[in-house]
């Protein structure tokens, strides 16, 4: 394959920090519940792929696994959120966060 | 000598008060009174018992006085006071003035209260000052005196305020209570000094210090020799009414007149005087004091005449009549002889008594009424009244061979000898005015036409009245014969009695006055005051509202010289506002203010943090994802 | 052990394409108009990063990857979407808090690229011919039941947890009682 | 003669307490119960004063009674019993059967007010008699609680605000003290937090600034608080107007005092260099005399009677104050003196008031007047113990007071001066109100509630005057008591102060 100047390891870290930046930006800004979830799910990606080029860099399974077990929570955590957002949206009539303002001081 | 009966001597009285104060309680003025006066006649008659005792004995100097030890009062650490009674040649004087002249008081009062609706009262206050008295002039320690003297001066407050529904008499034994408060400090002072001074509080004990040499040269500091007499001076001119603190005698004639004459006249304004003499070695110690009491003693004896001469209530006339003659006994100080001093007090005692009884018997004839000015010509109708009291005034004004010639001649040949002819003049002006202002007084009260309609009702008092007078009458002509000069024949009881209280400390002897020196000068005294006297009662007699002052003088001399409202405008309001502000300041607006203000801190807080629940969930994530990352970048910023 | 050993050595044309279009998804799954959208989008994410795992070499991260992210939580997440049937939502009003956001995002990137680079004991040079079999599933399930065994077994009570929670909380979703609105 | 008596004297009210709340239904048997329950509790006094007096221990602080408690904090449940805290405890439970009987017949005083009183005074006794500092903590934060809700429950009309501002006071106070032991309690060579192995601690270094110095402040402070010492007591006047009678009498009686003996058993005992410097001993001196004298003008200032009592006791804890650190055994002898003879006198002033409110329900002194001729009897045990406050001789006011000057006059003449016109401005406030309640003509306010006492009420101030008389002249047996305990204390301060 075609080899860019650039090192296989700095590119993976930079494409891992741009998931999570990305990931973050819409987590905090969309209005959307839902899609703040999937912004969730991105940033979890990105950790995910800076966690598995380093175990590959130091050739130790440790990062591996340690993907493995943010996959897993990653799955329960989508699941019960989701759950919770259906019954706001049920409770509230929709996804959008600013309309849960019961918790006012 | 170890003697028991001395402590029936100080329980009689106190019995007597508890019984009627707490037990009796009975509203009519014979039972109470009766009861009173048999505690007094008990303690009289122990005292006379324990004086006999007493003169039996004829030991050393050191050992002549009788001991009654009681308990311990208090002891810790440097301050030991144990509770003794104990009885030299001067208590035993002052014991027999105080239980006779209580014991007269108390059957006068018997009938002068005899309308009075809770007269039970007056006679358990009456009882315990006497016992407080005889406290004061019994206790061996300085502490156990402050106990006597204390307790004198709560039941002048009680008995002043007797009639306590008029306000103004309250007032007057609050400021009676307070100036001798005022006076009490002085005393503390005193005490503090020879306890941790001179180690001891013991009189006895505290007269040895003045020659054991060892004492005098361990180093005790010169400032506590001054001190130690300078506050008791200053206790004495509380007590004993002179200059800056006499204001409250001259109130305290509100009280009833029994109570005047006991104690504003013979036994409770002397104790400072008497106090001064037992201790006198001491006080010897530092002349600067003594000189101080002399002028003391001179200005208030020419300031409360001066007042005297202008007053038109008979009892204030009274009351000022007995500042100055303090007065005097503190110039016999001050010219450095307790002896003449005390010989005055003793005089002083009888024919001020006698002088206050009468005038009692005269306002209980005109139906309480004390202005002289509705009096006069009760001479024919008060006849032993009359007599008795001119007899007093001759006794004070120093009639030859009455007590008050002996007496005050004394004082002058002693100021003589120590001040000069100066000191002698200034006592002699005194002198002459204390025969003006008491002839004005007699023939105002009973020469002339009745000035009003309660002179001419006026009646003689009834016996129970006047037979103490007749008693005090006789004791003021002849108990001036104690003590006779040398011209007379050598007859000093008195002054061997003072000498002799001393526990064996000899004190340096006067200037001798030579026989010449000293007939002249009871020549001139008594041929001035006689034909003062004379001018003063022929005068009185046509004009009764004659001025002896010159005009502005006498505005001056009416209002007491401004002296009351000096100290209300000086020392009593500006010390109160102070008070008042510092207190403000100092409590409600700092630290209430801060205690106060930092509750609403608190609250005010709590308000301030809920602004940060805003509730909607972004802006919590939003700050979650910012201070973690802040955190783990300073971290990894950190660990680099 | 004799599948040879790759060299870390610098990265190929084939993982560049995969990662710039894998960033290209995620800023759809940011910026798409509807939520079906953003959720077909964040599945697209997901597979592209199975394809990067791939080629860097760990299968068997690759094929999880496909299996559980791509496969199950992305539907899900389009399930749900179908189910709330939502208004197609507006673009996030990018107002302060956005642009606040945006640089700060834009700093961490720096922050971290320059702590990358600049920092030389960060990035040793791991072993050069780094052995293939380090990430591949039997070291890692090696791995799990020696030095991790503990946040092994955790993380099944949290996935059993996970489960009776969501059917709890969708239980009370289907129970008649709360179906009309308002019921707590 | 065991040692479980003195144990019982803090356990017996506590029980006590817990059967009072049994008692929620019927008020007249909680009363009479409450009255009973005091006579097993004098037996208890009298058996640990004969432990007291057959005890030949030298040394400071014999502990009677010890058990463990806690050894995680290293500290175990002793008690100690010496000539300090037994005139005291003695005050304490006198002072509660007067009160008790005070309490017969009043109907607003429900059982859950007597069990209250009852807790409070098993704190307080155990506070005086702990001789662990853990436990001495405990104790003195549990008399808090039920102050607070004695003051707050059944005062008069702010009382919440008082109560609180007493509770936060105190709480402050107590948490200096409680960072003063546990700092002691991490320190490498402490064995035990008991009291001895306090006193032994060595390494905390000496001198101004040094840490044992820090730990004298923070035990000093929590007193100050207490005691009230003068910047710090405005507490006291919203806490004594607002409190109820027997609540008021209590605080004046045994609470203040615990502050006094706090300093005298937790701070010049155990830390004598440090009490001895003569920044610490001055700024303490000055602090006494400011209370003294702008106590007395806070009283002057007062027309509410209560506030002016509880001023003048912050004049006279100013004394003990300057007793305590004369350095003198004349001093330290009067101070303690002066509690119980100011528990007394300011015990039987709070009583009687207490009862003359319970009719008129007035504080203004311009409300009174012609109190002599409506119940002459009753005035005239307010005059002996007004006099007895101000310290007449023949009372015990006037022991504690000479003593308490005598002292210092040794070593700081001009403290001692003008200390005595805390005596004069004592005589003109306390006279101002006799004169405003006693004499004058009857007010329309006492005309209108006639003041006729019951029977208990006689009886519970007639013990508190006899025993005002009795120590006025028999003071040397209760200064004998405290003899031995204070000779030891002074010996250790003199000898620091020649070093």
């Amino acid at each position: 394959m075609i080899s860019l100047p650039v090192g296989e390891l700095e590119f993976h870290v930079f494409v891992s920090i741009a998931l999570f930046a990305i990931g973050a930006y819409g987590f905090l800004c969309k209005r959307s519940g839902l899609i703040a979830l999937m912004c969730l799910e991105l940033m979890l990606n990105g950790v995910n792929l800076f966690l598995m080029t380093f175990s590959k860099h130091h050739s130790s399974p440790d990062g591996a696994s340690l993907f493995l077990f943010i996959v897993l929570v990653a799955a329960a955590e989508a699941a019960i959120a989701l759950s919770i957002f259906v019954i706001l949206s049920r409770r509230f009539g929709s996804v959008v966060l600013d309309d849960y303002r019961r918790l006012k001081g | 000598m170890i003697f028991e009966g001395l402590r029936w001597i100080l329980l009689a009285p106190l019995l007597g008060a508890v019984l009627n104060g707490v037990i009796l309680q009975n509203k009519s003025a014979k039972i109470s009174g009766l009861v009173a006066t048999l505690a007094s006649l008990v303690a009289f008659g122990f005292s006379v018992v324990a004086c006999s005792q007493l003169s039996g004995l004829n030991s050393a100097p050191e050992q002549n006085f009788l001991i009654d030890p009681l308990f311990t009062w208090m002891s810790s650490g440097h301050v030991y006071v144990p509770f003794n009674l104990e009885l030299t040649s001067i208590t035993s004087v002052m014991l027999l003035v105080i239980t006779g002249i209580g014991s007269l008081i108390h059957i006068y009062s018997i009938s002068y209260l005899s309308e009075e609706e809770s007269p039970w009262r007056f006679f358990s206050y009456l009882n315990l000052f006497l016992a407080a008295m005889l406290v004061l002039v019994l206790a061996s320690n300085l502490a156990v005196v402050f106990l006597g003297w204390e307790g004198v001066g709560l039941c002048s407050y009680l008995l002043i305020g007797y009639w306590y529904k008029k306000p103004e008499n309250t007032a007057a034994g609050m400021k009676a209570f307070i100036t001798n408060r005022v006076g009490d400090i002085g005393f503390l002072i005193a005490l503090f000094v020879a306890f941790s001074f001179f180690q001891t509080g013991d009189i006895s004990r505290l007269a040895e210090r003045v020659n054991d040499y060892a004492f005098l040269s361990s180093g005790v500091p010169t400032w506590a020799w001054y001190t130690f007499a300078g506050s008791l001076l200053w206790a004495a001119t509380a007590k004993s009414a002179q200059i800056p603190l006499y204001i409250w005698l001259p109130d305290a004639m509100a009280g009833p007149t029994p109570v005047s004459a006991l104690i504003h006249a013979a036994t409770m304004v002397t104790s400072g005087i008497f106090l001064i003499c037992r201790v006198w070695p001491l006080f010897a110690m530092s002349p600067v004091i003594v000189d101080a009491a002399f002028w003391i003693g001179m200005s208030t004896a020419w300031l409360a005449a001066l007042i005297a001469v202008s007053q038109t209530d008979v009892k204030k006339v009274l009351a000022y009549s007995t500042v100055s003659q303090l007065g005097f006994m503190f110039v016999a100080l001050g010219a450095g002889s307790p002896a003449a001093a005390f010989f005055h007090v003793i005089t002083h005692a009888c024919f001020k008594a006698l002088l206050f009884l009468a005038a009692g018997s005269v306002i209980h004839g005109m139906h309480h009424k004390q202005e002289m000015s509705l009096m006069g010509g009760l001479k024919d109708k008060m006849k032993i009244t009359h007599v008795c009291f001119l007899i007093g005034t001759l006794a004070i004004i120093g009639f030859p061979l009455t007590a008050g010639f002996f007496s005050k001649d004394m004082i002058l040949a002693k100021v003589f000898a120590a001040q000069g002819v100066f000191g002698y003049i200034l006592l002699l002006g005194a002198a002459l005015l204390t025969a003006a202002y008491m002839f004005r007084a007699y023939t105002l009260c009973f020469w002339g036409g009745a000035r009003s309609e309660y002179a001419q009702k006026a009646h003689e008092s009834d016996p129970l009245m006047y037979m103490p007078l007749v008693v005090l009458a006789f004791l003021s002509l002849f108990i001036g014969w104690l003590e006779l000069p040398e011209v007379f024949g050598h007859f000093t009881k008195i002054t061997d009695w003072v000498h002799s209280s001393w526990y064996g400390v000899g004190v340096g002897e006067q200037a001798h006055l030579s026989h010449l020196a000293e007939w002249l000068l009871m020549l001139i005294t008594s041929v001035l005051s006689l034909t003062v006297a004379y001018y003063s009662f022929k005068i009185y007699q046509r004009n009764p509202e004659f001025k002896i002052l010159p005009e502005p003088l006498h505005k001056w001399s009416t209002n007491k010289f401004y002296v009351d409202e000096a100290f209300e405008l000086l020392l009593i309001k500006p010390s109160m506002k102070a008070g008042r502000f510092i207190n403000r300041i100092s409590d409600e607006t700092t630290f209430n203010g801060l205690a106060n203000g930092s509750f609403r801190f608190t609250r005010l807080s709590g308000r301030l943090l809920a602004l940060f629940h805003t509730g909607s969930v972004q802006t919590y994530a939003w700050h979650f994802v910012f201070w973690s990352s802040l955190i783990v970048g300073a971290i990894f910023l950190w660990t680099l | 052990m004799s599948e040879g050993i790759v060299v870390m050595g610098q990265v190929n044309l084939f993982q560049v394409v995969v990662g710039i279009l894998a960033l290209a998804a995620a800023i759809g799954v940011v910026h798409s108009k509807s939520a079906v959208s953003s959720a077909l989008s964040l599945m697209a994410t997901l597979f592209l990063t199975a394809f990067l795992y791939f080629a860097k070499g760990a299968y068997f991260a690759g094929v999880v990857q496909v299996l559980i992210y791509a496969g199950a939580i992305a539907v899900l997440f389009v399930f749900i979407v179908m189910l709330l049937d939502l208004k197609p939502s507006r673009v996030a009003i990018p107002g302060q808090k956005g642009v606040a956001l945006l640089a700060f995002a834009a700093t961490a990137m720096f922050v971290v690229v320059v702590a990358l680079l600049a920092v030389p004991g960060l990035f040793e040079p791991g072993l050069q011919e780094s052995n293939l079999t380090a990430l591949s599933a039997k070291a890692i399930s090696y791995n799990f039941v020696s030095t991790y065994m503990l946040p092994f077994q955790a993380t099944g009570f949290l996935i059993l947890a996970a489960i009776v929670g969501v059917i709890m909380l969708a239980k009370s979703v289907r129970s008649p009682s709360n179906e009309s609105r308002g019921e707590p | 003669m065991d040692p479980i008596n003195t144990a019982m004297l803090i356990f017996w009210p506590a029980i006590f307490a817990f059967l009072l709340f049994t008692f929620r239904k019927n008020k007249k048997a909680a009363q009479w119960a409450n009255m009973v329950f005091h006579l097993p509790w004098f037996w208890f006094l009298y058996q640990s004063c004969l432990l007291w007096r057959s005890s030949t221990a030298d040394g400071m602080f014999p502990i009677v009674f010890n058990s463990d408690f806690f050894p995680l904090l290293k500290s175990n449940f002793a008690l100690g019993l010496d000539g300090l805290n037994l005139p005291l405890i003695g005050l304490n439970v006198f002072l509660s059967f007067c009160l008790s009987l005070y309490a017969l017949g009043k109907e607003k005083l429900s059982s859950s007010y007597l069990a209250l009183f009852a807790l409070l005074n098993a704190a307080s006794v155990g506070s005086l008699m702990a001789a662990d500092a853990f436990v001495f903590y405990i104790f003195w934060e549990a008399m808090l609680i039920p102050m607070f809700f004695l003051i707050g429950i059944w005062g008069s009309k702010n009382r919440v605000y008082a109560a609180l501002k007493f509770f936060a006071f105190t709480m402050l106070g107590s948490l200096a003290m409680l960072a003063a032991i546990l700092y002691l309690w991490v320190q490498p060579d402490i064995q035990s937090m008991g009291w001895h192995s306090i006193a032994q601690l060595g390494l905390l270094g000496d001198g101004l600034w040094s840490p044992r110095f820090w730990v004298f402040c923070g035990f000093l402070i929590a007193f100050l608080v207490k005691i009230p010492a003068w910047p710090l007591h405005v507490w006291l006047p919203d806490a004594h107007t607002e409190a109820p009678t027997g609540a008021s009498v209590i605080l004046a009686g045994v609470l203040l005092k615990l502050g006094v003996y706090g300093i005298a058993r937790w701070c010049l005992a155990l830390f004598p260099s440090i009490a001895v410097l003569d920044v610490v001993s001055f700024t303490m001196k000055v602090l006494a005399l400011a209370g003294i004298i702008l106590g007395s003008y806070g009283a002057l200032r007062q027309t509410d009677i209560k506030r002016t009592i509880a001023y003048s006791s912050v004049a006279h804890l100013g004394f003990m104050l300057l007793g305590l650190f004369s350095f003198q055994l004349a001093g330290f002898q009067g101070a303690m003196f002066q509690n119980i003879a100011h528990g007394l006198s300011t015990g039987a002033l709070f009583l009687i008031f207490g009862i003359i409110y319970d009719r008129t329900h007035t504080r203004e002194l311009s409300d009174y007047g012609g109190l002599g001729i409506v119940n002459p009897r009753l005035s005239m045990l307010f005059v002996l113990s007004v006099m007895a406050s101000i310290g007449l001789p023949g009372l015990p006011g006037f022991i504690g007071e000479f003593l308490i000057l005598n002292g210092t006059f040794v070593l700081s003449p001009w403290f001692a001066f003008f200390a005595c016109f805390g005596i004069l401005l004592g005589a003109v406030y306390m006279l101002r109100i006799v004169r405003g309640m006693i004499y004058g003509e009857t007010s329309s306010v006492l005309k209108s509630h006639p003041i006729k006492l019951s029977f208990s009420e006689w009886g519970s101030i007639i013990p508190m005057i006899i025993a005002m008389i009795v120590l006025g002249f028999w003071g040397q047996g209760l200064i004998a008591v405290t003899a031995r305990a204070s000779a030891t204390i002074i010996y250790n301060l003199q000898g620091e102060i020649l070093r």
